[in-house]
């Protein structure tokens, strides 16, 4: 029996945006709805990633090379300890190899309900190699011993830019939920006056509204491996307005994370947003006379 | 909403002192007005968070390795800019106090220039006559305007010798008030002028994104970059990281 | 020694854009100054493709999943044979096995004055296969004999969402060009109201805006390989602004397809649109007193 | 500009005859003008262009599976729309003459509709009374308005018997000219009138993208989603594939 989460509403933020506790307390405070909060991901080690810049919105795209900052294992647990956040909290985890993962997820394990492993990340450092290279068979290993590692619920976020069907095949039985996905490409974005890229970090993930009908696609092509294996699927990529949390629901997924969509908002107006898309989900269920969970997966194609 | 440079040219230097100079741009952002910051790229280098200090002017302090390689751009050069970014100094129903500190007083400059009917009386407070950024204009405009102009050097080479806070002056509600400067130095007015919720502050933090995503510029929860950089004094008195709390390149959140 | 084009000005319609020679001889006579002309990709057989919708633009992302229809090849010629086209034709060529590539080529050749490959159609038809699966082998095998087919320049079009490496560096001596690239994904767009796919075809290749990052990565990705070796690029995504072409001529296209772009527009404001473009490039090139040969490559990161 | 579906509701439905209905719309296109039309798309079938017969109106004549299709709608039924494309007939400085014949007339009742102080003349011509849609319409349109109604059936089941060609009326230069209907129509009423440049026509070929992309739509080079499908007959005229050749599903040109 695999083990899931009970969010209301089913809306987080996506990993890497808003971030830190104090943030997500101070959006708690002034009433923003969501039903969990998932913290940058935690590496193994302290690293400031890349300089800046670190994004770039031309937009149609947003592109991002932070290249996963993160601070001391300890300093996160000094913040975990002393959080009055009310809404459960998903922790993120990175690392470079499947010790990373299991050390980080034992040290850490009691402030979180649920852990995604971020195994996705397309973006590097300068002069670096890819942070993480998603290789079938690397993945598998991250994965599969963690059931040893943590009670809690396992959620395997991949990359559209891998294979994803074979890496879900290959982890489907050590896992509750897939998250797809990460960020899309990388892309690289130059500026034409001083002809050098725009992102010090050379190339960055892709993500908004730009990335949804292909992380649309993989959410339907994973949700038919999943669903015979009761895995469910969170959603990431360009979840603007309640019609894309309707339209990923009948794709098959069934919690949803909002990221590059919360840019250029205060925290009254992520409140206001948030607030607002679940409930216009819930006039979408009464109107067409049918209920969430039937929803999920219900794609007629 | 795009975030694209805008990549202009810098029509003139002007040097204030060592540590300061004040680059005016080809280029004039309308939409900006005081408090309001660019995230200003030099390619290859670093980009970080300039405020305005006039639609087509921003003011830097050399203080670490990318404002000395701003230090070394000349008049033609290239700059780059998005923006303007953050909420600023609001002109309301009530006439304005405002102060300013060290480099806090460009920005201010700004402000008292777009609302020069609605400003009461200047106050700035810096080590030395030459930290005074923009000294001249702000004799100007308080003559031409009829704003009260105090000046307190720490050394007393013009103006009152002593600190901004060393004022004797009773400050009533019939006024807003306006602070830009150093954490300290900020706490310090907001509380000899006492009363928080007509006092708006200026608030720096370490930024990456600056359009809200990231939450690396996180004070206290708020984060900077699209809650602020200006809040009101009655929300920033009490939180705890004001004064005592910032987050570093890493994420982690270290004493001041 | 590789053969190139010299086209004026280096503009060219993407593939499957406007599609006819009927469309192009009228743009032509309203004065659109593109630099040659790319008829849709001809097939081994007469085909309808999907039935509609084929596309779906939601603002962010075109998809389309025409899935290549095509005419027989008589019926090409015919049209061919009674064109009074002024610039130069580049033909596009699509099968499913090495001999159809070879066949068309060879009854069609005297038509064009070059061969775009397309080895990279991400769509598939209702029920069938996708049309071309573009396995590294399978490429090499499609694009090695053509060199004893014609004489004419070779345009590999390759697919941003293989290991366009691997195949860039299986071909590379057996082309010209390398084109980057078709569309993106393919993505998936559901309708809320009737919970079905909105493409007939299930899923749909990414073009537009959205894509132009990605596409971007590609060509100064492949241009490191390719200029090594005489071969250049051309670039097709997301090319909309005068900047676009700027931006991918820095990372290394010396050829710019428009094809998204064009939406929405009658045959005067194509003529206006596509004028203007060029001209805007050149002002360019003076202001940074700088030309477009010196240009094509110069990315300084 | 997005291309997303419309999905409203059928409100009503008008059945003409055995091959004509026409289905009146929760939601009003108020973009729409006469002489555009929408794609309209049943989800798991097909889409196919149809003209506006008024802003939250559209007419479909029974030809094929897609119309076939449509006519087992129900009122109540969803139904998907994008548009409205293309562009239409223009209310210009002289008045108008008005020619429609079969399912032509549809959109020209909205035409006149939006232009009745502007419209002199209509003429509507079918094969028997039962094709003439909109009949109570035209007739109250053209009392109200002092518009000049003739209508000509083949069988003469009602108005005159014989073609709208049949006219004896000169045409001069002091009107416009809008014509919708079969190609071959068209054709033979805007000879008739030999005004080209003052005559408006619809042209119909197969669509797939309706916004300019696949030049399926090809008419002489001309793409009817964009550049028409009303276009002035000066254009027309001229074109080899008038009246003669249309592209298939598949791309090839062949004879009407
Ligand atoms: C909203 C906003 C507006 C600003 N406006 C101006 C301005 O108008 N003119 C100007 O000169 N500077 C301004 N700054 C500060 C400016 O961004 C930093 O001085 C600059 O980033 C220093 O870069 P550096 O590489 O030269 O030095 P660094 O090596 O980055 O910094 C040198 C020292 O300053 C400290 N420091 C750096 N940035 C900050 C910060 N944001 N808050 C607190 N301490 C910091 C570092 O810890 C270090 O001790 C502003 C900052 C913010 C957040
Ligand atoms: C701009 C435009 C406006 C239109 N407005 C209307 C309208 O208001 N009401 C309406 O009923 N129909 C209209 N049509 C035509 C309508 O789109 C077709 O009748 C419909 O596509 C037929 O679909 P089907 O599957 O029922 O029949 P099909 O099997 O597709 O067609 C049946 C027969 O009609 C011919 N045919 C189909 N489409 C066309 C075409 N576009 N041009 C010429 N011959 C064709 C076919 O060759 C075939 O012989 C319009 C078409 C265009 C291009
Ligand atoms: C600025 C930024 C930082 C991100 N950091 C992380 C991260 O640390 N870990 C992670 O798993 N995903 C990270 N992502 C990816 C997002 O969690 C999300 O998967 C992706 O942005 C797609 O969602 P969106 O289109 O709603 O932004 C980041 C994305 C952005 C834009
Ligand atoms: C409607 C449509 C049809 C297309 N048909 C073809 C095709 O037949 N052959 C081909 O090689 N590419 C085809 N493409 C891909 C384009 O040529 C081009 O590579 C892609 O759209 C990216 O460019 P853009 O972003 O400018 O549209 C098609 C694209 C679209 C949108
Ligand atoms: S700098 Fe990223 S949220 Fe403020
Ligand atoms: S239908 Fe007109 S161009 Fe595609």
């Amino acid at each position: 029996m695999n083990k899931h989460l009970t969010l209301n509403p089913p809306i987080v933020n996506a990993c890497g945006i808003l971030s830190y506790l104090d943030v997500f307390e101070r959006l708690e405070k002034t009433g923003a709805n969501f039903g969990a909060w998932v913290p940058k991901s935690i590496g193994p080690f302290e690293k400031q990633g890349n300089p800046n810049p670190t994004i770039y919105n031309d937009g149609n795209v947003m592109l991002n090379a932070f290249a996963l900052p993160t601070h001391s294992i300890q300093s996160w647990i000094n913040e975990f300890e002393n959080t009055k956040l009310k809404k459960p909290i998903i922790g993120s985890v990175w690392g470079t190899k499947p010790e990373d993962y299991q050390n980080i997820i034992k040290k850490v394990d009691k402030y979180v309900e649920a852990w995604e492993i971020n195994v996705s990340c397309p973006n590097k450092e300068v002069g670096e190699k890819s942070l993480m290279e998603s290789m079938t068979e690397k993945i598998k290993d991250i994965i599969t011993p963690l059931r040893n590692t943590t009670q809690k619920p396992i959620i395997a976020k991949l990359s559209p830019n891998e294979d994803y069907i074979t890496i879900t095949k290959s982890i489907i039985d050590h896992v509750d939920y897939v998250a797809c996905g990460n960020t899309l490409g990388p892309g690289l974005a130059i500026d034409i006056y001083s002809k050098k890229p725009i992102l010090a970090g050379f190339a960055g993930g892709m993500s908004g509204d730009a990335i949804k009908p292909k992380t649309m696609k993989m959410v339907n092509d994973i949700y038919k491996i999943a669903s015979k294996k009761d895995v469910k699927i969170i959603a990431y990529g360009g979840i603007s307005k309640w019609q894309d949390i309707v339209e990923y629901a009948i794709a098959g997924a069934s919690i949803f994370g909002v990221g590059t969509a919360l840019m250029h908002k205060d925290t009254e107006q992520i409140t206001e947003y948030i607030n607002k898309m679940w409930t216009s989900v819930e006039n979408y269920l009464k109107e067409e006379n049918t209920s969430f969970d039937k929803l999920v997966g219900c794609l007629d194609g | 909403m795009d975030d694209k440079y805008k990549c202009t040219k810098i029509k003139e230097i002007i040097t204030h002192n060592e540590f300061n100079k004040t680059f005016v741009l080809d280029h004039s952002f309308d939409e900006a007005y005081p408090g309001q910051f660019a995230m200003v790229w030099l390619p290859g280098i670093d980009e970080k968070p300039i405020s305005f200090s006039a639609q087509n002017e921003i003011t830097i302090k050399k203080i670490g390795p990318f404002t000395k390689k701003a230090f070394e751009l000349k008049e033609g050069d290239k700059i780059w800019l998005r923006g303007p970014y953050g909420k600023g100094y609001k002109a309301l129903d009530k006439p304005y106090y405002v102060f300013g500190g060290g480099c806090g007083i460009a920005p201010l400059k700004f402000f008292i220039k777009k609302n020069k009917a609605t400003i009461k009386t200047v106050y700035l407070g810096c080590r030395s006559k030459t930290d005074i950024l923009f000294l001249d204009d702000f004799i100007k405009l308080a003559e031409k305007n009829n704003i009260e102009l105090t000046i307190f050097t720490e050394d007393g080479s013009f103006g009152k010798k002593g600190m901004i806070t060393d004022t004797d002056e009773e400050f009533s509600d019939k006024y807003n008030y306006a602070i830009c400067g150093p954490e300290m130095m900020i706490k310090a007015v907001a509380e000899k002028i006492n009363i928080p919720k007509q006092t708006y502050v200026s608030i720096e933090r370490y930024m990456k994104c600056a359009v809200g995503l990231c939450g690396e510029c996180s004070f206290s929860g708020y984060r900077v970059c699209v809650d602020g950089p200006v809040f009101s004094y009655d929300i920033v008195k009490k939180l705890p990281h004001f004064g005592s709390k910032r987050r570093t390149k890493t994420g982690e959140l270290i004493d001041m």
